[in-house]
């Protein structure tokens, strides 16, 4: 029984840094209709970055305060990712209106590969440290009731606290702000946004540097987790299957479907995994929404779609 | 069909239409397809509300009505597209309570669409023969290994083929043949998408407003083409048309919805002096 | 068809005659690296101890007056790319002397195409295990050990901690594996020492690139088993440590085969890592060693290094560099037969690994004390010596922490002849007969 | 003024529904096989046939495939990795395990069996569209590389899970140099193009466009959505695993399922995007792009560095390359999102009004 709380906690922390992820793509799908799959090399790319400016500023700047260094790491990389977002929409998406979905997911696999190669270009292809003060050691709760009692990986635990803080402000921030307003305008219906006078094209950069931001964290958690090399970039390939379980235009899909596969392929790889020769994880979150999916194709939270003739 | 007969006694009828519903009313057959107490909805949205009508063979059926009136609905559950929640079909003596796209294709019903559905990425040409393919028999295999020299494959393409070449004439759009759909203007489209209906040699043609956006001679051509084909063979007709004054002149009985129920059932003339109908196409109530 | 080989033939003719015109006096090496990609971290400074050797090789004036020239070729990790790397520094500059592909996916699909190519093959640590066999594996050199001398030097230790082989005796070991051939390769000896032993084995696989094992280490924390085998690459094994760490599971109880003990894997870990052991094959982290403070001097001092200075010595370097000194000494056993002074084509160059004979006072000579222990090769051992030792990191630096062991022969002997004969029945192969050993 | 099609009159259906109407299309496609066949053998060296050409003609193979699926059906797929693998494994096990087995009977099979696995997953297909499916069909790619990893059987136990085959031969012909494996491939190819070609102007063909351009206006004309779309499964999943198992068995030699991995797919959607979604002639245009490019790009890399006099480390052309690699696929999105197929008949419509612009 502590075994299994364990586990379903361990899930539920795994689905929140999914979810993490996931929410990048969701909020791109949402406002430009766009297929990021360039979300994890942005992961990748802000969590370098994050990484090397906070080596690199105290070398240059002659300090060493480490919360300092973080600080200024972090805005650094912010700006670069805000940087990115317009590049992306003025050389990329701005050029690519109104082209099929699949043009536009291409367009995104090609910024991929770009955004890799640069990445390891400027900051170096090593594995970099990101130090941000995260816990590293375990946490026991109830160990009363159960012998050995119930493990927390702390870390994740602050990871999930810190996804759950982020979701909340980003629901905030397109309920109340004019900003958040325009964006899902845009979402609805674009001409229909174009037509009432709000600009496209900064919408876009908006969108794409709020998903920055959101890689960023992500890289952050995920760097100070495993260290930063090239395999955070394929992390997102676990957010996909939560991004579609969800349903990709649903901010709380992106959650509840993150919380749900986490759990989902952590039970089944620790007690049905064990017994079929293990590594059942990296399938069981596709067969899982493949299945869901047959039911509701649009999705847990999506919308719906009807044929008109 | 051949190209010539899209001349010749129909032009007389385009010319006379007023002679034209005398002349075909005595032709009209016993029922073929018969909607009974039709209800459709869209979660909370009544699209239609217990319609019943029925089509006789061999005349043109028109069903009127102001936008949103569920004449589209209508001919998507006739056809399979949407399931109603009430009511029945039957065509030819045969009942359903939900209609299959397939059946109702091999039962020989065909359609246009109001708001072109044609396969954009396709040629005219081929456009059409996809109307034929409920006809072709052979299996992949023999299409995989289809030749010039030795394949039913072939034979069955240019035997079909033909037939679609008659249609083209008849719709005097042999210049487009190998021009993708998308390129051409709306009313040629319009013609293309009767075309991929001609094709399937339907006996019962359902058009949905075949006439929408077009001007006066593309109107009189496409009447023309619709009473040549009923002439010619007898083929029945659902129409759907805003246009009142080319309803009247062509249809033999006309259905009139409103807000998804029917308020008018008859000859042109009757429906003319129907209040309701009047009152739903003038606005006034009573 | 005739037309066609005949051309074939024509265009071979062709490019053998450009081949000799490029007969200079220079002896090929192509180096297959990954410097970009999920295992980058532990790729480059492979490479960089791969190639300052080479550079040190001609800083000593070439092997006897030979120069050594070289090309990288980016692999990814990649097989197809690797396959591609090879085709195209196969033929250059006079043909290739040797390839140490660095991936055991690539040592597959190479395998097969070396023989028809007459090049050899050094897997050093790593390929597949039954190419031990020199019988039948005639290319492929699994020189310093294969995997399964890997587990079982690993369990010997396991068993000398514990007092003897009877003490493992229901002892539970978990096997935490990267899921590719690289990963699979120790199970059957493991399974077989289970046999042995009566110890509980649990196989847990870990998918790649490895970024995700939590499911793989709450089972550990169910399992609560005595030890901890470790056989991963790149990110994996430091996730692997990350995880030991939250999940509280005692790191001196972790023993990671010779690819999962070296700086990138416990760098960013640092404390955490505190008392994880590692087999070293061989060396360790060498940086007061002779040939380290040569490389330092008559490459780095010279502004040639390949890589950061600080880098020299570590792990993963000294693994290059000693992969490397392999592919020379191979040559240079092969002009002792054939010619002093001469480039040695791949067939030569072959019979140079096949005769291997690095006694220690030729190591020292070459600045391997202390780093390397004698090896020599035959036709039947193409591996030449199991010597390996325990390392552990203290937070700091890797340190030496059990004498020398040899893997059990008695044990693995038969395993490799019944795998090898198994491969040469699927591929029709004779094995070579003493005479062809000669030659 | 040579390109010209005035004065070739059709006088039957059957001479207007050919495959090139245009006879100088004719002549040029006979020119280029008989250049590939006889021309090339004698041009190319080793490494052009191991590294170039050889991949060049199993992925375009595969390619074609999935463009039956993605260009022709409109169902986007990114398990074509997985589809290979089936294919290359299943021709391994037929191999290996029933001696007296040919070689090409064996391939055969092998993309009979990818052809069921792919219907299997074709399935969802039924209910799910566009990007959604996109993502379901990853499954099939995960799976498939899970399974062939654990299940020993599949490997024929072999200890480590890699596998190999050797000693190819097609009807007594034996297969081990690189031009005769070169002829083979370029044969399967030109052969699996005719028959995909013949599908794509038959009904089937017809049938597959009309549910990918509208599948509403499809059903209503007695097109089953289930037969097009299965079929269409089927018959690409078949080449792309007949493709699969020429890449195990003539290219790689010796395999594990890494070579199939979700890398694999999305290069092959590069492939058709780039070559032109809907276009046989696109599938071969976009797999020469995609292959060629790279392998260019990192030799010339370092030789025009060494123009300007600095060396190039590998590290930094492996990056470059991939900057590269991705701008130039965003470039081409951009300039024609319909693939080099669409310039090439572009190209064509010039030709034939050259020199007269209308």
């Amino acid at each position: 029984m502590g075994f299994f709380l364990e586990t379903v906690i361990g899930g539920l922390m795994a689905g929140m840094l999914y979810s993490l992820i996931a929410l990048g793509f969701v909020l791109i799908f949402k406002a430009s209709g766009v297929f990021n799959f360039a979300q994890g090399a942005m992961v990748l790319f802000a969590a370098l970055a994050m990484a090397r400016f906070s080596e690199w500023f105290p070398e240059l700047l002659k300090f060493d305060s480490k919360v300092l260094a973080n600080v200024m790491a972090f805005v650094a990389a912010m700006a670069l990712m805000v940087a990115v977002a317009w590049l992306i929409e003025r050389l990329v998406l701005g050029k690519l209106v109104n082209q099929e979905g699949i043009t536009l997911l291409m367009a995104t696999l090609g910024i991929t590969y770009f955004l890799d190669g640069f990445g390891q270009t400027v900051f170096g292809s090593d594995i970099y440290k990101i130090d941000v003060g995260l816990p590293k050691d375990p946490l026991f709760l109830l160990e009363g009731t159960f012998q050995g009692g119930v493990l927390v990986n702390k870390e994740d635990l602050y990871a999930a606290v810190i996804a759950a803080a982020l979701v909340i402000l980003l629901s905030l921030f397109f309920q109340y702000t004019s900003t958040g307003r325009a964006l899902r305008a845009v979402a609805d219906d674009h001409q229909a946004a174009q037509s009432i006078g709000i600009p496209l094209d900064r919408i876009w950069v908006i969108v794409w540097s709020v998903a920055g931001f959101v890689a960023l964290v992500a890289g952050i958690i995920w760097g100070s987790k495993l260290g930063v090399q090239f395999s955070l970039a394929l992390v997102a390939l676990k957010a996909l299957p939560v991004v579609i379980l969800g349903g990709l235009t649903s901010v709380p899909g992106a959650i509840i479907g993150g919380l749900i596969i986490g759990v989902g392929e952590k039970l089944a790889e620790v007690y049905i995994g064990s017994k079929i020769g293990g590594g059942i994880e990296i399938w069981f979150g596709y067969v899982l929404v493949l299945f869901v999916l047959l039911v509701r194709p649009q999705g847990l939270f999506g919308e719906k779609i009807i044929d008109r003739v | 069909m051949s190209a010539d007969t899209a001349v010749g006694p129909t032009a007389a009828a385009a010319a006379d239409p007023a002679a034209v519903p005398g002349a075909r009313r005595r032709r009209q057959g016993e029922v073929v397809l018969e909607v009974s107490n039709i209800s459709l909805r869209f979660g909370g949205v009544k699209a239609l509300t217990d319609i019943s009508f029925d089509v006789r063979e061999h005349e043109v059926r028109a069903i009127i009505g102001p936008n949103g009136a569920g004449k589209s609905s209508m001919l998507n559950c006739i056809n399979g597209v949407y399931t109603p929640q009430e009511g029945r079909i039957t065509f030819r003596g045969r009942t359903f309570d939900h209609m299959n796209s397939r059946e109702v294709a091999e039962m020989g019903v065909a359609r246009t669409f109001q708001n072109l559905a044609l396969f954009k990425g396709m040629s005219v040409l081929d456009n059409i023969m996809s109307g034929r393919n409920l006809k072709m028999r052979t299996n992949i295999l023999q299409q995989a290994f289809r030749n010039p020299w030795w394949s039913g494959a072939e034979r069955e393409e240019s035997e079909h083929r033909e037939v679609v070449e008659r249609i083209i004439d008849f719709l005097e759009i042999q210049a487009y043949r190998k021009t993708p759909v998308g390129r051409l203007p709306y009313g040629l489209q319009k013609r293309v998408d009767l075309g991929r209906a001609l094709a399937m040699e339907p006996q019962v043609l359902l058009l949905d407003e075949p006439m929408a956006g077009m001007n006066v001679e593309e109107k009189q051509d496409m009447s023309r083409f619709i009473l040549d084909v009923n002439d010619e063979y007898g083929t029945t007709i659902v129409l759907i048309e805003h246009d009142m004054g080319v309803v009247m002149d062509i249809s033999d009985r006309v259905v009139v919805l409103d807000y998804g129920r029917k308020i008018g059932d008859g000859t042109p003339d009757e429906v003319r002096a129907n209040p309701d109908v009047i009152s739903a196409y003038l606005g006034t109530s009573h | 068809m005739k037309l066609t080989t005949l051309a074939f033939g024509a265009a071979l003719a062709v490019s053998a005659v450009s081949a000799a015109w490029a007969q200079a006096k220079e002896q090929f090496f192509p180096v297959l690296v990954y410097r970009t990609g999920a295992y980058a971290p532990n790729g480059v400074p492979f490479a960089n101890g791969y190639v300052d050797y080479l550079k040190l090789t001609n800083a000593r004036g070439g092997i006897n007056g030979v120069k050594v020239i070289w090309e990288e070729c980016e692999t990814g990790y990649a097989t197809d790319r690797g396959v591609e790397c090879y085709e195209r520094l196969k033929g250059k500059n006079g043909g290739a002397t040797v390839f140490q592909p660095l991936s055991t996916g690539i040592t597959f699909a190479l395998t097969e195409k070396a023989p028809a190519d007459k090049i050899p093959l050094i897997t050093a640590g790593y390929g597949r295990s039954e190419s031990t066999d020199g019988m039948v594996f005639k290319w492929n050199f699994p020189l310093t050990g294969t995997y399964w001398d890997a587990a079982d030097i690993i369990l010997q230790h396991l068993a000398k901690k514990e007092g003897g082989w009877d003490k493992l005796r229901g002892k539970k070991i978990a096997h935490i594996f990267h899921d590719s051939p690289y990963g699979k390769e120790p199970i059957p000896l493991l399974q077989e020492r289970q046999k042995m032993h009566g110890f509980e084995l649990t196989l847990i696989p870990v998918t790649h690139p490895g970024v995700e094992q939590k499911a793989a280490w709450l089972q550990v924390r169910q399992l609560r088993p005595d030890y901890v085998l470790l056989w991963g690459w790149g990110v994996m094994n430091s996730t692997a440590l990350k995880e030991a760490v939250a999940t509280g599971f005692p790191r001196d109880k972790m023993y990671g085969v010779w690819w999962a003990g070296a700086e990138p894997d416990v760098k960013d870990v640092g404390d955490g890592a505190r008392g994880y052991n590692a087999l070293a094959l061989q060396h360790g982290a060498e940086p007061n060693s002779a040939i380290v403070k040569e490389v330092l001097a008559k490459v780095h001092d010279k502004g040639q290094g390949t890589g950061p200075r600080d880098e020299v010595g570590q792990v993963l370097y000294m693994r290059g560099l000693t992969a490397a000194m392999l592919a020379v000494e191979g040559v240079k056993r092969a002009q002792e037969r054939f010619g002093k002074g001469k480039v040695m084509t791949g067939e030569q160059a072959r019979w140079g690994y096949e005769n291997l004979a690095l006694d220690q006072k030729k190591l020292d000579a070459l600045g391997f004390s202390g780093v390397m222990r004698p090896i020599s090769t035959s036709c039947a051992d193409h591996r030449g010596a199991t010597w390996a030792r325990m390392h552990t990191w203290d937070g700091k630096k890797w340190n030496f922490t059990s004498d020398w062991y040899q893997s059990d022969e008695a044990l693995i002997k038969p395993m490799i002849r019944a795998a090898a004969d198994k491969y040469a029945a699927e591929k029709k192969i004779e094995r070579r007969t003493p005479a062809d050993c000669q030659s | 003024m040579l390109y010209r099609e005035n004065g070739q009159f059709k006088t039957s259906y059957t001479s207007d529904l050919q495959v090139f109407p245009i006879a100088q299309d004719r002549i040029g496609i006979a020119l280029l096989l008989a250049f590939a066949v006889f021309a090339v053998p004698l041009l190319a060296d080793e490494y052009m046939f191991r590294a170039i050409l050889i991949p060049f003609l199993i992925l375009a193979l595969a390619a074609l495939g999935l463009n039956i699926l993605v260009g022709y059906c409109g169902q986007i797929s990114l398990g074509t990795g997985a589809f290979m693998a089936v294919g290359a494994y299943a021709a391994y096990n037929l191999f290996v395990r029933i001696d007296g087995m040919p070689m090409l009977l064996a391939i055969l099979l092998g993309g009979a069996f990818s052809a069921a696995v792919g219907v299997l997953f074709g399935i969802p297909s039924l209910r799910i569209k566009g990007l959604y499916l996109a993502v379901a069909t990853l499954a099939a790619q995960f799976f498939c590389d899970w399974a062939f990893l654990r299940i020993k059987w599949f490997t024929n136990d072999s200890a480590s899970g890699s596998v190999s085959v050797s000693g190819l031969s097609l009807l007594g012909w034996k297969i081990d140099t690189p031009h005769e494996k070169y002829l083979l491939c370029l044969g399967i190819a030109i052969v699996f193009a005719m028959l995909a070609k013949n599908l794509v102007r038959s009904h089937i063909g017809r049938e597959w466009m009309a549910i990918r351009d509208m599948d509403v206006a499809a059903a209503v004309i007695g097109i089953r959505p289930v037969y097009a779309k299965l079929t269409a499964f089927a018959v690409s999943s078949f080449i792309v695993g007949v493709a699969g198992a020429l890449w195990g068995f003539v290219h790689l030699g010796a395999w594990e399922p890494a070579a199939f991995s979700i890398d694999r797919s999305f290069q092959l959607l590069f492939m058709i995007i780039i070559g032109g979604l809907g276009s046989i002639m696109g599938s071969f245009f976009g797999a020469a792009f995609i292959v060629v490019l790279p392998i260019f790009l990192n030799q010339a890399l370092p030789a025009l560095g060494a123009l300007v006099g600095v060396t190039i480390s590998t590290a930094a052309v492996a990056h470059t390359e991939f900057m590269i690699f991705g701008a130039l696929i965003v470039f081409f999105l951009i300039v024609e999102p319909h693939g080099l197929a669409r310039l090439w008949s572009i190209g064509k419509e010039k030709l034939r009004l050259w020199p007269f612009p209308h």
